[in-house]
């Protein structure tokens, strides 16, 4: 173990949300402003670090913190590009969130806790991120298990306990899975770190029946919490979250998990060859494809705002796996960069349905008439979230589907086209009529529970600038998709990497 | 060979609790000043300890200048060292946490005594070298730990303890039925002699495989592997919650750490593949039996007792392992797993019982399904019951998840896969019941005020819940040192 | 004969045994035979003579209780204490039995002074024939047993403070001197020959007092009636009692 | 010699065969205590077999004193069996009485 600069940032960049959350566990319930300062300490530091890590990865640093837990079993972070995407995307998004759940817990109660676990899950999250082979990625996935449980639990209602169970009974079993899957590859090839263009490619012939069970049960225990059907049944129950963990859990942390937990595992495990060779990537674009269609239609049913939402996750997130699946650069580009964009427009979205909420009492879409008329800045940030996961130009999720259709055409797999288009509509049948209902629609007499907060704006300052944040973040991802340091142009960084172009 | 200063340690580790046991029992209105004073000595005798070993490797001391094989001789080789360093670091905090648990003075004087003499007994056990001084041991272990268990008087207690003392008793008299085999056929009572002569002799396998069978047996009667686990959990669960703690931590552990030693240093010219698959066969069903009886258990502390069931069965899963794997790298980290994942369960379960005892005490009583309240009100201690449940279901970082991960490694690489299947049951059972009791912790009782509400017993538990998750999982990498300078035994 | 059914499976169970465990001390006697005939037999024995001249005693069990495996003893003291001590954590002792009446009375005052000599001999005569501390130790707490049949509800020892004292002496004694020996460089329990026969006796009468004494205790069978044996509530108590002092917010009602 | 120590020897593994059987058999804890003791008797036997040397040559005292060590642990261990035994007795009449 070294202690220069390269050595020590990408342990520092999970440090500087684990210590400010161990300090907040300690601290008493009262203490609101310390704890204000040392959530927004740590997102603010993180955001800090991993500026300097993009630089250096820019550059053409190599950043790499080595721990020896034991011989032969090595704890290693470090920055590749794919990191990067990833860890830019939850640290971004950890300081808007930490701005918002504290506005959005601010007369709650437990929030020591909460903000504690709170912490522990980015730590998690970016670990994941970071980690730099499957050791790592395991430690960091449980990690986060149990770190998003108490936050699923923490309304401790009776259903929010329940809803707790369930996803805890997934992700644990799935963890299970992916532990013993990880430990099997292992006996296989000894100590390997994640590597561009996979590491199993000396491997005889002889174990490649062994490699497809093992790519069963990694994937089991990643699918879980990508949420791949049939291992999504989790993802709508833990709904009774408040709504700042329910956008961090589908926009960054678990789900996302999940989905970069599969990229890794194609990519820089498998590799691409190897994985089209053994018929893995066929599997796998069935199964995302399958997700895809599948969420989207059970979306359509759903009445609540929040369970319609956790369903388009559900379809939205398989894009990446989808991607992932198909052979070929630009689909690589098209999923990684979805990887992003939809982390921005779910946020979004989760955001203002938590606004709705908590402003309105309005949770439900049947509740929605007009809404746009009382909270416009709100509603407009809902629509851009919504329009760019239909695909409407020139918002963020419309380069993810171009780049998508464009790469199933390249693998001469044009089904996907079908996949994305009828997506595309189901999206527009259970967007749009929100929309309607929002901007179209006349206000009710009374708001089911309405809230007043003492500004000149609609809702709470902290509530309010979040989601029109991340809005503004979804238009500039797409109207800026080819500038430098755009989502786009690392995921083209990293394809073309992995294809060695 | 025996530098005085440098085997000291070896000594001290037996005597300062022994001569602490002696002033608590002589003046009982100082028990707890003298009781803490004598903790600390001892841990600190046990750190010195495993320095000495770190430094100089194994350490033996022939007691009274005589020949080996005349004299008992005290013995310290890695694994000794490791687990002597558990067991005084555990045994402190159960000091520390004692001293704000027992109010009344009557029981106050009885506790201290007794619980010092466990402890020199364990530490004499990790120690000894010689076959009868071991027998020895065991039964001032057996003693001490059956008074303390029923320590609170009341009949349950009583009742679960004087079993606990007979069914000791049993599996010593079977011990030492096997020692006096050895005594007749090999003609010495030192450890080492003895694996010398018995790998010298291969004409009496039967002779050694009865006597094996024998040791084996009781002690496996006294480490409660299934189905000779009957005794403990009411034992356990009935006991004032710093026993519980050290005897679920700490002397099932010492049991079969004899177990291990035997297998490992005495027995392994006769030890067979039939012999370790049926001891690990055992340890699977007591993997899945505990586990289950754990979900189902009513209250939090008969929960943990049958939790320690399951974890003694890991620990078994380890000897097919061990036999099938040739010496090398291989069997070293498989060694070394299996020391972590004991050392795991001795901080883990402590923490637990510490913690679940303050649950009891602030509730009045330890159901499960009505804990709401108390967990939610004392959130250092329902972090130590979190903290030391993700070691018992082996969840990273805890030093458990390594040593699983090098068990089923191991399982795989040796084409017994059949184990990580019963290792992966026994995580989700473990998981089952760990969270069962953790989800009570979210309800919509009020916010607790502050962290910590009571220091001197809420930290003890939690800093060994804490040491079993982060500093094992994180950083075991010296277990593997030690192993390697303690290999002098004839294993391998 | 019995038409109750469990009782006759209990029956045909504990045959079952009977002959399962007979097969195996069959099993154990034959391996016992094969023991014997290793060829191991002087064992010890030899090396134990031979070394006897530099133990202090000439007794050569006494020389392996209290030299060659004085550890051992030592441990054995603590495993009798420790007896002890759990026997009063359980409660104080029933109240004594009646008075004896006269020839009982007469009996006492004849043999419990025959015992405290005869244990005085075996203690002495320990060093170079048959018998020692535990001999010696046995008679001492076998006068004891019978004081206490005669009625003393103490069996003859002193107060809870001196008995304490007593009791903890041999193992005191003895570690005290293994570590004295280990200060002066000799090592833990390693005697230098020319002090080994006083060091022993020393040991040796310090166990015999705490021998006899813990053996009448345990006979006493509890705490030693006293000032401090007060039974108390909280002895009959499942739980302790939280700390009065400890804090507990209020907790609304459910 | 040889006869004699197998005999001797041979009784204290019946006594430990016996001992066990009693205590796997009957339910009252005196009896299981006596039983537990006879066991033990059993093992000191075996102990004091094979100290035998022949009338020629004195006992090897190791056994011996192994005999009389283990004598007092079991001493000790059966005076707490007896007492946690009589607690138990006093705790059922209570209830009884109750």
């Amino acid at each position: 173990m070294s202690w220069d600069y390269a050595a020590l940032l990408p342990g520092a960049i999970v440090l500087s949300s684990l210590l400010p959350g161990v300090f907040i566990f300690l601290l008493q319930e009262e203490s609101h402003i310390l704890r204000t300062v040392l959530n927004l300490i740590g997102a603010v530091a993180k955001l800090v670090l991993v500026a300097l890590l993009i630089y250096g990865v820019w550059a053409g640093q190599v950043f790499e913190t080595r721990i020896a837990i034991a011989p032969g079993l090595t704890l290693v972070l470090n920055a590749d590009a794919l990191s990067v995407l990833f860890v830019t995307l939850s640290t971004v998004l950890w300081l808007v969130t930490t701005v918002y759940a504290i506005g959005y817990l601010e007369h709650s109660t437990n929030r020591s806790r909460f903000f504690g676990f709170f912490s522990l899950c980015v730590s998690a999250t970016v670990g994941i991120a970071l980690s730099g082979n499957l050791l790592t990625f395991v430690i960091f996935y449980e990690v986060l298990t149990l770190a998003t449980y108490p936050l699923v639990a923490h309304r401790g209602t009776p259903e929010a306990t329940r809803g707790a169970k369930i996803y805890l009974a997934y992700t644990l079993s799935g963890g299970l899975l992916l532990l013993v899957g990880a430990v099997w590859l292992r006996t296989l090839t000894g100590p390997v770190d994640f590597q561009e263009g996979g590491v199993l490619g000396h491997l005889s012939a002889d174990v490649h029946g062994q490699l497809v069970v093992i790519f069963a049960l990694l994937l089991a225990g990643l699918g879980v919490k990508a949420a791949l059907v049939p291992l999504h049944g989790w993802l709508p129950q833990s709904m009774v979250a408040p709504a700042p963990v329910s956008s961090l859990l589908h926009a960054v942390a678990v789900v996302k998990a999940g989905a970069f937990g599969i990229v890794r595992v194609v990519y820089d495990v498998y590799g691409v060859e190897l994985a089209s060779q053994l018929g893995l990537l066929a599997v796998l674009s069935v199964l995302a494809s399958f997700t895809i269609v599948y969420g989207s239609v059970m979306a359509m049913t759903q009445d609540g705002l929040k369970k319609r939402l956790a369903y388009s996750t559900v379809s939205q997130v398989s894009y990446i796996a989808l991607g992932t699946s198909l052979l070929g650069p630009v689909a690589t580009i098209g999923g990684l960069v979805h990887l992003v964009h939809q982390g921005i427009m779910k946020i979004t979205l989760f955001f203002c349905a938590g606004n709705y909420a908590e402003t309105l009492g309005v949770a439900n879409v049947s509740q929605m008439d007009g809404v746009g008329r009382r909270m416009p800045l709100t509603t407009l940030a809902f629509t851009v979230g919504a329009l760019g996961m239909i695909g409407i130009p020139p918002i963020a999720g419309f380069v993810s589907k171009w780049y998508l259709g464009l790469g199933g055409v390249e693998a001469g797999q044009h089904w996907v086209l079908l996949v994305l288009a009828s997506s595309t509509l189901l999206n527009a049948a259970y967007f749009l009529p929100i929309l309607y209902r929002a901007w179209f629609r006349a206000p009710p007499a009374a708001w089911p529970k309405e809230h007043h907060f003492h500004t000149r704006f609609e809702t709470m300052g902290a509530l309010l600038w979040p989601p029109v944040i991340t809005a503004v973040f979804c238009l500039l991802a797409g109207l800026l998709a080819a500038a430098p340091f755009s989502p786009l142009e690392w995921a083209r960084l990293i394809a073309e990497r992995e294809y060695g172009l | 060979m025996s530098d005085p200063l440098m085997t000291a340690p070896l000594v001290l580790c037996i005597a300062l609790p022994l001569l602490g046991a002696l002033l608590v029992t002589a003046l009982p209105r100082w028990s707890v000043s003298l009781g803490i004073v004598s903790a600390l000595a001892t841990a600190g005798a046990a750190v010195a300890l495993t320095a000495a070993v770190w430094q100089q490797g194994t350490l033996h001391l022939i007691l009274g200048g005589w020949d080996a094989t005349l004299a008992i001789a005290l013995h310290a080789d890695g694994l000794a060292a490791a687990l002597i360093l558990m067991v005084n670091l555990v045994g402190l905090g159960i000091s520390v946490y004692a001293t704000d648990y027992f109010h009344d003075r009557l029981r106050v004087g009885a506790f201290w005594p007794l619980w010092l003499l466990l402890w020199a007994a364990l530490n004499g056990l990790f120690l000894a070298g010689d076959l009868f001084n071991l027998y020895v041991m065991l039964e001032l272990l057996g003693i001490a730990a059956a008074a303390l268990g029923a320590l609170t008087g009341n009949r349950d207690a009583v009742a679960a303890n004087l079993r606990y003392l007979l069914v000791g008793l049993l599996g010593s008299i079977s011990y030492l039925l096997g020692v006096a085999l050895l005594y007749t056929a090999h003609g010495t009572l030192d450890l080492g002699l003895v694996a010398q002569r018995i790998a010298a002799a291969p004409e009496l396998f039967a002779v050694d495989a009865a006597a094996m069978t024998l040791m084996v047996a009781g002690l496996a009667l006294k480490a409660a592997l299934f189905p000779l686990h009957f005794w403990l959990p009411p034992a356990h669960a009935n006991a004032p919650a710093p026993v519980s703690a050290a005897l679920s931590a700490l002397v099932v552990k010492a049991a079969f750490y004899l177990i291990l030693r035997l297998w490992l240093d005495l027995f392994w010219p006769i030890t067979g593949m039939a012999a370790a698959m049926l001891l690990a066969s055992l340890g699977a069903v007591a993997i899945v039996w505990g586990s289950w009886r754990a979900l189902r258990a009513e209250r939090l502390k008969l929960l943990a007792a049958y939790s320690t069931v399951a974890q003694i069965g890991y620990l078994f899963l380890f000897l097919p392992l061990l036999t099938a794997t040739p010496p090398g790298p291989a069997r070293d980290d498989l060694l070394a797993a299996l020391l972590l994942m004991a050392l795991t369960h001795g901080f883990a379960k402590a923490g637990f019982f510490l913690a679940a005892g303050l649950v009891q005490t602030h509730a009045g009583h330890d159901r499960i399904d009505d804990l709401g309240g108390t967990a939610q009100r004392l959130p250092a201690t329902t972090f130590a019951i979190a903290m030391a449940g993700s070691a018992l279901i082996g969840l990273p970082p805890s030093g458990s998840f390594i040593g699983k991960w090098l068990l089923m490694q191991s399982a795989i690489a040796t084409g017994q896969w059949w184990w990580v299947v019963v290792v992966t049951t026994g995580s989700l059972l473990a998981s089952a019941y760990v969270f069962r009791v953790l989800s009570r912790a979210f309800g919509l009782e009020p916010t607790p005020v502050r962290f910590v509400t009571d220091a001197r017993a809420e930290v003890p538990a939690l800093t060994l819940a804490l040491v079993s998750v982060a500093v094992l999982g994180l950083a075991s990498g010296p277990l593997w040192r030690l192993l390697e300078l303690g290999s002098a035994g004839g294993g391998a | 004969m019995s038409a109750d059914p469990g009782a006759a499976r209990r029956r045909d169970l504990s045959l079952l045994l009977a002959v399962l465990l007979a097969l195996l001390g069959v099993a154990l006697t034959i391996i016992y035979f094969m023991a014997l005939q290793a060829g191991a037999a002087p064992r010890l024995a030899d090396l134990a003579y031979a070394r006897l001249p530099g133990t202090g005693v000439q007794n050569p069990v006494t020389a392996v209780l209290l030299n060659y495996r004085a550890y051992d003893t030592l441990m054995e003291l603590a495993v009798l204490l420790a007896a002890l001590l759990g026997i009063w954590s359980l409660g104080p002792a029933a109240p004594g039995f009646q008075r004896s009446g006269a020839v009982l009375a007469g009996m006492v005052s004849w043999i419990v002074p025959l015992l405290i000599v005869t244990g005085g001999y075996l203690l002495w005569v320990g060093g170079y024939a048959p018998g020692g501390a535990f001999q010696a130790g046995a008679l001492l707490g076998a006068a004891g047993v019978i004081v206490r049949l005669a009625g003393d509800p103490r069996a003859g020892l002193p107060a809870e403070a001196a008995q304490r004292w007593l009791l903890v002496l041999g193992v005191l004694v003895f570690t005290l001197v293994g570590l004295g020996l280990m200060v002066f460089g000799a090592g833990f329990l390693t005697y230098p020959p020319k002090l080994a026969k006083w060091l022993i006796l020393a040991i040796e009468m310090a166990a015999t007092v705490a021998i006899a004494v813990a053996l009448a205790a345990a006979y006493v069978g509890g705490r030693p009636p006293g000032p401090e044996a007060r039974p108390t509530a909280a002895d009959e108590d499942a739980e302790p009692q939280p700390p009065a002092s400890s804090p507990r917010p209020p907790v609304p009602g459910r | 010699m040889l006869t004699a120590q197998f005999l001797y020897g041979g009784a204290g593994l019946a006594l430990f065969v016996l001992g066990l059987w009693s205590f796997l058999v009957h339910e009252p804890l005196l009896r299981k205590i006596i039983a537990l003791n006879i066991t033990g008797a059993g093992v000191f036997h075996v102990l004091i077999a094979i100290a035998y040397r022949g009338d020629a040559a004195p006992p090897d005292p190791v056994p011996h004193a192994l005999v009389l060590t283990g004598i007092v642990v079991a001493v000790s261990a059966t005076a707490l069996a007896l007492m946690l035994g009589a607690r138990l007795q006093d705790a059922e009449d209570e209830d009884r009485s109750r």
